[in-house]
């Protein structure tokens, strides 16, 4: 079994209304030090060990459906979990 | 959570917990003929709380008139029907979930959405539009800010998501709802009166069947928890909290209405999962049959591991629905469900006897009479008492209207006269492409689409007025829908409510109950206007505080020909104007009064039904036969802001002058409606109603002319403050 | 000749489509089940049309894209005949690749529903040619994702070739250079966030939109 | 300057619906072998150092803002970053 973590965001070059009003909101609560806030989304996913290399299945679902390679770019951790699999 | 013994139930008082007092457990015991175990109890306490059995507001409910010729189907269902002719029927019902809001605004909001639609569509109906009716504390809160934004966000949301147009509402503001604010909404269907449906799971052996999505422990106790008090302490404590699926609600949606248009011959009945979940919908259709039922928990679909019996019974879930297949047809609804993409689990069948059996893991874990749960539990009729602050002076609040203009701007900009397009412009008003008047005028109108016809729709209540004079308060909210539906060029229907009140242990609350309904009633009576279904959510209290009493009304009217069609806004230049209905100094409860007091205070002016009704016939009278070319009843902010807003739409001024002392702009007298009448049509009209012109539109100006003061106002400067007051006090 | 309109699961613009076809252009409309491998045979043009595919929880228009019908979607604009995206079907169509770019959060991150006003920047695309060039026309908007982006070089391209045929007169939701509709590069496949089957009949305000159908299909009334 | 990670998921025993609908894509794309899929939210923020303790103040923000505490949990990282700041 392992354990992946995606994270996706808008490309840099990209407005984020998002990180923007969360940004504005802090410094309304005087956290006034925050320089930059980008929101994105994350995914947890637990996937079954297969004959496939998992590296390349989590790439694949990245640019098939959980990002907008258009707009949005992902990174990704892979841990492959110990535990005895039922 | 651990399941305690019967015995150590009784000696811990759990029950206690659960909201029932000492005499319920015992009668539990009694019709049990033995201690109720962990289960049972549990199932008793949700039943049989005020949400489910309306204990405390039964007596005070059936005072509503409920029947007429129209009606083909009054409380007790889903939702209330009325026939509109051509075979055709419209279903509508609202509900509140106040308690889910205040903790969670997004969700508890998304989901009481989600709740209502359900209703409708449970009773064969297609959803057709969905009205609000919110009221929050004062703006200058920055939580309240918060609580309002969240709020509507889950209302448009869900609506937007599912496909069914938010087209009106209503808002108030007052620091009495700062802990606990309101949110109710209300869903209108359309339903081919042949495809009705009941909630009665009838004939042994039929099966029961499990709709839509998974049962996890959210909203678990949420009934119990809508039946009690709010304070600072439990806020910490609250069970998982409901999220919405709108998209899971839609194939469920679709799913059903296929089941009842297309499989009719193989459905018993149907009704939706809400409060208390999966005991009340099932318990709730056998004892309407007269039958019992054995449901097997093993096979009721789990979003989660190791629940007890009493925690999916009880659970909350959202976008779910128990049906009532007859026997001998599972694969076949199965089948149906798949192609929506929606899970169908048959989970248990109907008995022939009335007992309500659950199994878990190979044995029964409650064996109850249905009856028992469902129609024996206590009716109370509480103390109550009239609250002294009903019998001040009516002693005159006169205001100040020496600076006319300026008066006219800030009461325009006040949060609940603003126009309200920052909210609903957050609502997808228009899909299903039948709304042909939107959001901004006296009702929301959608079409019938095949027909000339067209409903009109409205919520309304003044909790001011309820809270200086609660049986007068409860007269004027019915009065006031139908004098919206009556200014769109509709007929009354019929209503359905939302009762928010206080906790009704307190005396002086179970008055304003007794008094505002007693007051509805006999404006039901009046209008024609049968209660065909409602909801009642009481304890609405923070830290001790009752909010005002806030009957909501949700109104519905037949427009008969498009050709009545009518919004507020004036259309031409040149064109006589109107008031139907008698001005007095009427200040007490009045925005004008809050505004320049900060109080609302005194003695409620006087109302009188007859009159009300004399007026809306006027006007009804004067639409149909074609005399007219706006008509806006004047409501909050009176006269002065009705024809404010008459004007803002197409940017037409008007020149009035008016004999009274410019302050009587100002005044709420009731039964009013403002007029906008073609020359042509000016003796005609004036035989009618024996209304004299006041003045007649046109121009870029708003002027008035008192007795006393006068004023000019630019009518884009006026648009701009009142379209933008709300959005910028949101800031 | 059919006129098809795609159904997704949570579509739910479909009948409102459905019936301006058949009531006010007086053509005949199917509806085209998202899990339908082929398209019917005499299919003159393919209309997806808004609402909210399987809640759009993901991404507007992200899960939609994969469902069976879609390849054949692709065969029929591959062979230059007309399809029209119409909201969340304009999102579908971009998440597709049928159309450049991609469709973000509202700026103001507001869902936003009202009448809004149009410029026709392109009145020789099958989907606008009954307009005049320049003309301010009303169609309204709903939406909480419809703000338009793509990046420099594809804005160019678009412009270029004229690929931009609407834009808001006032920006609703923060789109890139006032984007409210646009053409592939063949001008076959259009997209747009307006609901133009809103804007088809007097009394919902207007029949703006109805001229943006008629467009097309007097184009194959003519083809005929 | 501080690069914070923050991630937020549902509760476990709260419906995600997004969640479900991604899994659901992902097995009619073929990756019959997730399992699992919670989605999230992820914002990365930029601090700036003051005298105050990082640690609380992301703790706040979280609890105050980015989270809301009714139904999610969250998780970040801190990490200071040795650059020179301008
Ligand atoms: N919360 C809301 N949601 C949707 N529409 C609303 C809301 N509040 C007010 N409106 C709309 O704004 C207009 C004015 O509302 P209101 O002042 O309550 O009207 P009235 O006094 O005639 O009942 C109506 O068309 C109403 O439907
Ligand atoms: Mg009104």
């Amino acid at each position: 079994m392992y354990s992946v973590k995606v994270y996706v965001t808008y490309k840099a070059s990209i407005l984020d209304p998002q990180g923007e009003a969360v940004k504005t909101a802090l410094h309304r609560l005087d956290f006034t030090n925050v320089e930059s806030v980008t929101q994105g989304k994350y995914f947890e996913l637990m996937i079954k060990k297969t004959g496939k290399n998992i590296d390349e299945q989590v790439e694949e679902m990245c640019t098939e459906l959980l990002t907008n390679t258009n707009m949005e770019s992902y990174t990704y951790e892979i841990e492959e979990l110990t535990t005895v699999e039922g | 959570m651990i399941e305690l013994q019967p015995r150590e139930i009784e000696a811990q008082k759990l029950y206690e917990q659960w909201g029932l007092s000492e005499a319920e457990f015992d009668k539990v015991q009694e019709l049990l003929g033995r201690l109720p175990n962990f289960t049972e109890t549990g199932l008793f306490a949700a039943m049989w709380s005020e949400h489910c059995a309306y204990k405390n507001s039964k007596p005070l409910l059936k005072q509503f008139p409920t029947t007429g010729k129209n009606i083909l189907q009054g409380p007790g269902e889903g939702a209330g029907i009325i026939d509109i002719g051509d075979g055709q029927a419209v279903v509508f019902k609202a509900e509140s979930h106040n308690h889910p809001t205040a903790v969670e605004p997004y969700q508890g909001a998304a989901t009481g959405v989600g709740g209502i639609i359900r209703d409708i569509f449970s009773m064969g109906a297609r959803p057709i539009a969905m009205l609000d009716s919110l009221h929050f504390g004062s703006l200058d809160d920055a939580h309240t800010k918060y609580l309002i934004d969240q709020t509507v966000a889950g209302i448009g949301d869900y609506g937007n998501c599912i496909g069914i147009p938010t087209v009106g509402g209503e808002m108030t503001f007052e620091d009495v709802y700062q802990g606990n604010p309101l949110m109710n909404g209300m869903c209108v269907g359309l339903l081919d009166s042949v495809q009705q449906q009941k909630g009665a799971a009838a004939g042994a052996g039929n099966l029961i069947f499990y709709v839509g999505a998974k049962t996890g422990r959210d909203g678990i106790q949420g009934a119990i928890f809508a039946s009690a008090e709010f304070n600072d302490e439990q806020e910490s404590q609250r069970s998982a909290v409901q999220v919405g699926d709108p998209f899971a609600e839609k194939m469920v949606m679709e799913a059903c209405l296929d089941l009842i248009e297309n499989h009719a011959d193989i459905l018993v009945g149907i009704q939706d999962m809400g409060a208390a979940g999966l005991v009340s919908s099932s318990a709730e259709m056998g004892a309407k049959a007269g039958f019992g039922m054995d449901l097997n928990l093993d096979l009721v679909p789990q979003r989660e591991d190791g629940m007890i019996p009493y925690e999916l019974m009880l659970s909350e879930s959202q976008e779910r629905m128990l049906l009532c297949i007859k026997k001998g047809y599972a694969a076949e609804v199965i089948d149906l469900f798949n192609q929506y993409e929606t899970e169908a689990v048959e989970i248990g069948t109907v008995r022939d006897d009335q007992q309500y059996i659950l199994h878990q893991h190979g044995e029964v874990v409650a064996d109850v009479d249905v009856k028992a749960l469902v129609d024996e539990a206590p009716v109370y009729r509480k103390p109550s008492a009239r609250p002294a602050r009903l019998d001040q002076p009516s002693a005159g609040f006169e205001p100040d209207a020496s600076k006319l203009a300026d008066t006219l701007m800030s009461v325009l900009q006040q949060p609940a006269i603003a126009s309200k397009e920052s909210v609903y412009r957050r609502y997808d008003s228009q899909v299903q492409t039948n709304t042909i008047v939107l959001p901004g005028s006296d009702a929301a109108v959608i079409r019938v689409r095949g027909t000339n016809k067209a409903l009109a729709m409205t919520t309304d209540a003044n909790p001011r007025y309820l809270f200086l004079d609660p049986h007068q308060g409860g007269q004027i909210a019915v009065a006031e829908a139908a004098r919206n539906i009556v200014a769109s060029g509709g007929v009354p229907l019929g209503i359905t409510d939302c009762l928010n009140f206080g906790s009704p242990e307190d005396p002086e609350v179970y008055y304003e109950l007794e008094q505002a309904t007693k007051g509805m009633s006999e404006a039901c009576r009046q209008f024609e206007t049968p209660v065909i279904s409602g909801n009642v959510s009481l304890y609405n209290e923070f830290n001790g505080e009752a909010i005002y009493p806030t009957p909501m009304v949700g109104m519905v009217g037949l427009i008969e020909s498009l050709d009545y069609v009518t919004t507020q806004s004036f259309k031409n230049s040149g064109d006589l104007l109107y008031v139907v209905g008698e001005t007095k100094a009427d200040f007490n409860g009045t925005e004008i009064q809050k505004m320049q007091t900060g109080q609302i205070e005194g003695q409620l002016f006087d109302f009188d039904l007859a009159t009300e009704a004399a007026n809306q016939q006027l006007v009804q009278q004067a639409i149909r036969t074609g005399l007219v070319n706006s008509v806006h009843d004047i409501s909050e902010g009176g006269l002065a802001v009705a024809v404010a807003e008459s004007t803002f739409d197409n940017e037409i001024g008007a020149q009035l002058n008016v004999d009274m002392p410019a302050s009587w702009l100002f005044s709420e007298t009731q039964s009013r409606f403002v007029v906008s009448v073609p020359a042509t049509h000016q003796a005609a009209f004036e035989e009618l109603t024996g209304a004299q012109a006041i003045g007649q539109t046109g121009g870029d100006q708003l002027t008035i002319t008192t007795n006393d003061f006068d004023m000019n106002l630019d009518v884009k400067t006026a648009k701009k403050a009142w379209k933008e007051a709300l959005a910028w006090q949101m800031k | 000749m059919k006129y098809a309109v795609i159904r997704f699961p949570g579509s739910n613009c479909d009948w409102d489509m459905f019936y301006v076809l058949r009531d006010q252009l007086h053509v005949e409309p199917i509806f085209v089940d998202y899990r339908e491998t082929e398209l019917p045979e005499d299919v003159a043009a393919v209309l997806v049309p808004g609402g909210f595919s399987y809640g759009d929880y993901l991404r507007s228009g992200a899960i939609a894209r994969f469902a069976p019908i879609m390849t054949d979607v692709k065969r029929f604009a591959g062979e230059g005949k007309p399809v029209l995206g119409i909201c969340n079907g304009f999102q579908i169509l971009t998440e597709a690749r049928l159309l450049p770019g991609g469709l973000r959060k509202n700026q103001h991150l507001e869902f936003v529903c009202q009448q809004q006003e149009l410029f026709v920047q392109n009145n020789q695309t099958a989907f606008s040619n009954q307009f005049e060039q320049g003309e301010k026309v009303m169609i309204p908007v709903a939406h909480g994702d419809g703000n338009y982006y793509c990046d420099e070089s594809t804005l160019q391209q678009l412009k270029d070739n004229h690929q931009i045929v609407l834009t808001y007169s006032e920006n609703p939701n923060g789109s890139i250079d006032d984007i409210a509709g646009i053409v592939n590069e063949q001008g076959n496949v259009m997209g747009m966030m307006p609901h133009p089957e809103r804007a088809s009949e007097d009394i919902l305000g207007g029949t703006d939109g109805l001229r943006l159908f008629q467009s097309f299909v007097e184009n194959q009334q003519l083809q005929k």
